[in-house]
């Protein structure tokens, strides 16, 4: 007890000083979070996701809000590939945090020519965004395991860098589009994205949002993400990064004994702007007051009925 | 730059009501307080709701070292805010945003309507400390919604009541109040040495807007806009700036570049198609 | 506004006294609601899900606690056809309730078995639960199109009833499974059941539910749910019955609004058992609040951006 | 039966607390009150759960119109309880179950271990009061965790109290207290017309029914599950009961075949396997 637990943990062979990445789309790069705490005290840097392209996003309300979540449909609004080399890169760099850079693209190749140029960087993962809907067909590539398995395998063509593919939750089955993206050569899986949802105004007949949709985050979606990410784990020999509706140590560690090597921290960190960094401290107080000297031995641990 | 602690536990010194609809909530928040500039605005936590709430500063006071917020019922999460009692503890994320920037004017007019109104007994007393000259027209859908009437009164040099139905200074509008305000006032600087700031319903400050770059006055307006943080990560809070050349415009951040913007620089968006403010 | 607005609505022919009937497995076979109100003051009755064999159901604990909401594993415990068709039915018969059946099977066989011999009662309409596991692939019947084509096929062949076929929200398209069950001859289509979901114990390191998962209900769902309902809506031709998470007035008119013609209400009414007889109530009012003279002009009034 | 509205809304009329760990709260809830049989439970919306949660009623006062529940810190829900203050309003179902039948015993020996003893004051009480002789064997962890001594020694003609860390009467279980009882007291009615009615953790009741076995009296337990509705409907509070000829049997559900069960009945899961209780 007396010792300082091991919070470090791997993911595919990617050391974290800690399992504990704020999510992407809910740290932006990184900027507003670091007038308040030091990122290199995080596991981690998920960073807003990254087209070729800039995209302006959605047109305004983007957020909606929900039984214990909300719905946002921010439309990955983002620079584009040019000024997010010139402005942001070279700052997230200069932090010290493990960088994990989300990629989003319309095409298959979008996400090749994404992972080509980061091939260059000194980015340290890339996490594929898996949600966003193929301009061929309209679903999104992660519906099916084909489409995880062409963008995954496409983009493990152009890098050797760890390679995690995030998936959607809207599928039959979490399994075999885990399984497809663990087939294409994906190093990890991020398991979940937000599940498409609507939010009514009953009194202008209209959905809140001005995109009729949106994801639906935070602890209304914690359930299902555990489940799933317990399935893989089961199912799937692929380590995941847990992701879904955590906001206490207690969450952090349901994800890591479900089988999560790493988490990452969405919409807690919106209404709780230290949230990450306050979880690696209540995640070390956790471990010592549970006996637990490294972290990964929780990784997996849950004990099925 | 706020490099302390964001995210402040705040107790509930008092609840007072200020009209038949609304309440100011005073909150002891030191760091706040001194850190808080006309403009800016902070995110409330409730027991209702999963997101947290912006509200406009309405008061600071150092001697107590509180900030006050003021507000009316809407919908889950506000009203639950003006059930908070005394000795009541929430959690706010603030000051944030930009505020006015009104210290290179030597006239301020403050217009105001709706819950908008809150966002401007800061800003006149600030520039009435900085010694610069002050005007303010507020529009209330009633006299029984009137707020603050002392407050504006002891900050401005003029105050101009309106309400279209009656019963105050100007019977009509913002904008009915601004062509009653005294000529020899608004002719006493240069149109460029005049800032009108304005805050309430979006068509009132798109008119507000156009009536000030007729007369060649700065314009600034406070947007409202859906957040999910408040402090920039989340880019919910998009509004339409117009950037580069020709019609350029990109989406920014009403918490972050806003909520006060240079009226000039938005594109208003036409009803519900953008902007909510 | 001063007369009483109409409430009946109909589901592909079925007309309902008003939209509100109590979800399956939340309601029993009504003898509990029925001791606080009349159930013909609703518009309808979903019993609890029949199966031909008696079946005892999952070892407790079966429910856990989630951020707004519930997960159950129940294992849809029920006496089989035998004892229901002795004890049960003639009892809910005598209620004079607008009577739907929910059945479940191992098998696309037992599906048929059950909905042949319920064309021999009084029972006014077969819902279909496709959410459980198939004994062939493990995979619920409802996860893919294929699935929800052979059961609802099946089952259309030896049935005249009304066929409600009611889909499991795990799918990579809900719209595909929906027409699915429309060119199978499904008249209307119950969205959505549960999420398979799970909770943990960190302190034991078990799930809390002996059965491991169990179904996300709750207001957590409800835009889920409301999204689902107005994706079909606007892309199949087959009536609708809203369920998720609804709990107030505003809920029953959004998902109206969204598209359904009928909505079931289920763990709001464990919580608040008269909930689902005070929601025709509250609709009524709603109506004549807002000059709405038949519920039914609020079917699919939503207006998108 | 329950044929007027389940659902009530209950004002806190007082919040009491019993030891260092555990609190009564008084409800005014006059329909429950009048209703209220011994062994009955309510199930208690709060504010920080979804579902509500089942408490055993623990005293009635005809003359407040009130119900009292009693209960130990445990999760979210338990904890919200404990904190609500007199004006408080929750709603409440109940009374909810099937209660101890004693009616026909001459003598009831009422066990209670843990948050099982707040299920015996109303017993005991009933008992004395329908002249059926009454003895009590209370199990606590510890002695500052010892409540309602009071109330236990007025209904009870007999009362031991157990710890496993001394200083109450016996320093052991609840068994090592049934062993103590005065043999003549225990003689002193055919052993058929004796109830052993037992509420606590489900290791301890399954020895007092096998101590109740033995001795030929007749033994009821009340047991607990989790559960989501409380009424009958939702089918989640399941526990093993003989049914049928040889091995068969059946999930009942706890809160309407029980709480309290004949516990020849029960078909005791291992630990974890089945019933938690
Ligand atoms: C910078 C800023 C300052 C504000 N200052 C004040 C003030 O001083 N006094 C005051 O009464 N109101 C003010 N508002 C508006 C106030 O935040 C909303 O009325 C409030 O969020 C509504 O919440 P609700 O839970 O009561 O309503 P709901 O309708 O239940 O809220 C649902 C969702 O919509 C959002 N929302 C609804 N209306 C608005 C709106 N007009 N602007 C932003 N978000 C909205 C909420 O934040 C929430 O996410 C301000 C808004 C902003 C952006
Ligand atoms: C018929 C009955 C009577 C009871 N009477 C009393 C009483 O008089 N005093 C008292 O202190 N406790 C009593 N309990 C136990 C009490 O209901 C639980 O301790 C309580 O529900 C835990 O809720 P929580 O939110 O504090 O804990 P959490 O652990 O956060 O609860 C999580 C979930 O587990 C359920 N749960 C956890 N433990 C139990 C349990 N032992 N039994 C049933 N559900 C459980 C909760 O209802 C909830 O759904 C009784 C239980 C039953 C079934
Ligand atoms: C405002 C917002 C923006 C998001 N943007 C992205 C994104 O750009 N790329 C991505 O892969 N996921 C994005 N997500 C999804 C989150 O990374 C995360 O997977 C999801 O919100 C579930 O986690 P949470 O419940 O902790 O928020 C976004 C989520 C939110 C709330
Ligand atoms: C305790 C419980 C039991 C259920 N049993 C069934 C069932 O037997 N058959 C079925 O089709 N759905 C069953 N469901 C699903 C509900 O009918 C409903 O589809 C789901 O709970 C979502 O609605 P809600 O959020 O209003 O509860 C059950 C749900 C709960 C909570
Ligand atoms: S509200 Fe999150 S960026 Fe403005
Ligand atoms: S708790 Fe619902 S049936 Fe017992």
């Amino acid at each position: 007890m007396g010792a300082n637990p091991d919070l470090t943990t791997t993911v595919a062979g990617l050391a974290l000083p800690n399992p504990i990445i704020p999510a992407s789309g809910c740290a932006g790069y990184g900027r507003e979070f670091a007038k308040h705490f030091e990122l290199r005290r995080l596991g981690g840097l998920a960073a807003k996701a990254l087209s070729l392209e800039p995209r302006r996003g959605n047109p305004p309300p983007r957020v909606a809000e929900a039984a214990a979540g909300m719905l946002n449909a921010v439309g990955l609004q983002n620079p584009g590939w040019d000024l997010w080399a010139h402005d942001e890169l070279p700052w997230m760099l200069e932090q010290d945090v493990i960088l994990i850079q989300n990629i989003v693209g319309h095409t298959v190749a979008d996400y090749v020519e994404l992972a080509r140029r980061l091939e260059g960087t000194a980015v340290d993962a890339i996490e594929i965004n898996l949600s966003c809907p193929n301009v061929a067909d309209g679903m999104s590539f992660g519906a099916e395991p084909d489409g995880v398995e062409a963008v995954t395998a496409a983009v493990r063509a152009v890098t050797r860098k760890p390679l995690w593919v995030k998936l959607t939750p809207q599928t039959a089955s979490i399994v075999a589009t885990a399984a497809a993206a663990a087939r294409a050569g994906a190093d990890a899986v991020s398991l979940i994205n937000t599940i498409p949802a609507m939010v009514i105004d009953v009194e202008r007949r209209r959905p809140v949002l001005r995109n009729n949709t949106g994801g639906l985050s935070g602890p209304a979606i914690r359930p299902v993400a555990l489940r799933m990410v317990n399935e893989v784990y089961r199912a799937v020999a692929i380590p995941i990064v847990g992701i879904g509706g955590i906001e206490t140590v207690e969450d952090v560690v349901a994800f890591l004994l479900a089988g999560a090597s790493a988490v990452q921290i969405g919409t807690a960190a919106l209404v709780h702007p230290t949230r990450p960094v306050d979880l690696v401290t209540d995640l070390a107080v956790w471990c010592r007051s549970h006996g637990v000297a490294r972290v990964t031995d929780l990784i997996g641990a849950l004990e099925l009925w | 730059m706020n490099t302390g602690r964001l995210e402040q536990t705040a107790l509930v010194l008092a609840n007072v009501r200020l009209s038949t609809a609304a309440v100011l909530l005073e909150l002891r928040l030191p760091e706040t307080a001194a850190a808080a500039r006309p403009g800016q605005f902070l995110m409330l936590a409730n027991r209702r709701t999963y997101l947290r709430r912006p509200l406009a500063i309405c008061a600071v006071d150092h001697d107590r070292r509180s900030v006050s917020v003021a507000m009316e019922a809407k919908g889950a999460g506000i009203r639950d805010l003006m059930n908070l009692v005394h000795g009541d503890e929430i959690t706010v994320l603030g000051p944030l945003g930009r505020g006015w920037r009104y210290t290179d004017y030597q006239a301020v007019i403050a217009v105001g309507g709706g819950t908008g109104v809150y966002a401007l007994p800061t800003l006149l007393e600030a520039a009435r400390a900085a010694r610069i000259a002050t005007a303010c027209v507020l529009g209330f859908r009633e006299r029984s919604r009137l707020v603050l009437e002392d407050r504006f009164r002891a900050a401005a040099d003029t105050l101009l009541l309106a309400s279209e139905k009656g019963g105050l200074d100007v019977a009509g509008t913002v904008l009915d109040g601004l062509r009653a305000l005294d000529p020899a006032l608004l002719g006493r600087h240069a149109p460029g040495q005049v800032l009108v700031a304005c805050c309430g319903p979006a068509p009132m400050m798109r008119a507000v807007a156009a009536w000030a770059a007729e007369r060649g006055f700065a314009c600034q307006v406070s947007l409202e806009e859906r957040m999910a943080c408040g402090f920039g990560v989340c880019r919910t809070c998009a509004c339409r700036v117009r950037a580069g050349a020709g019609d350029g415009w990109t989406y920014e951040r009403v918490c972050c570049e806003g909520p006060v913007f240079d009226a000039a620089d938005i594109i208003w968006e036409e009803d519900g198609d953008g902007c909510e403010s």
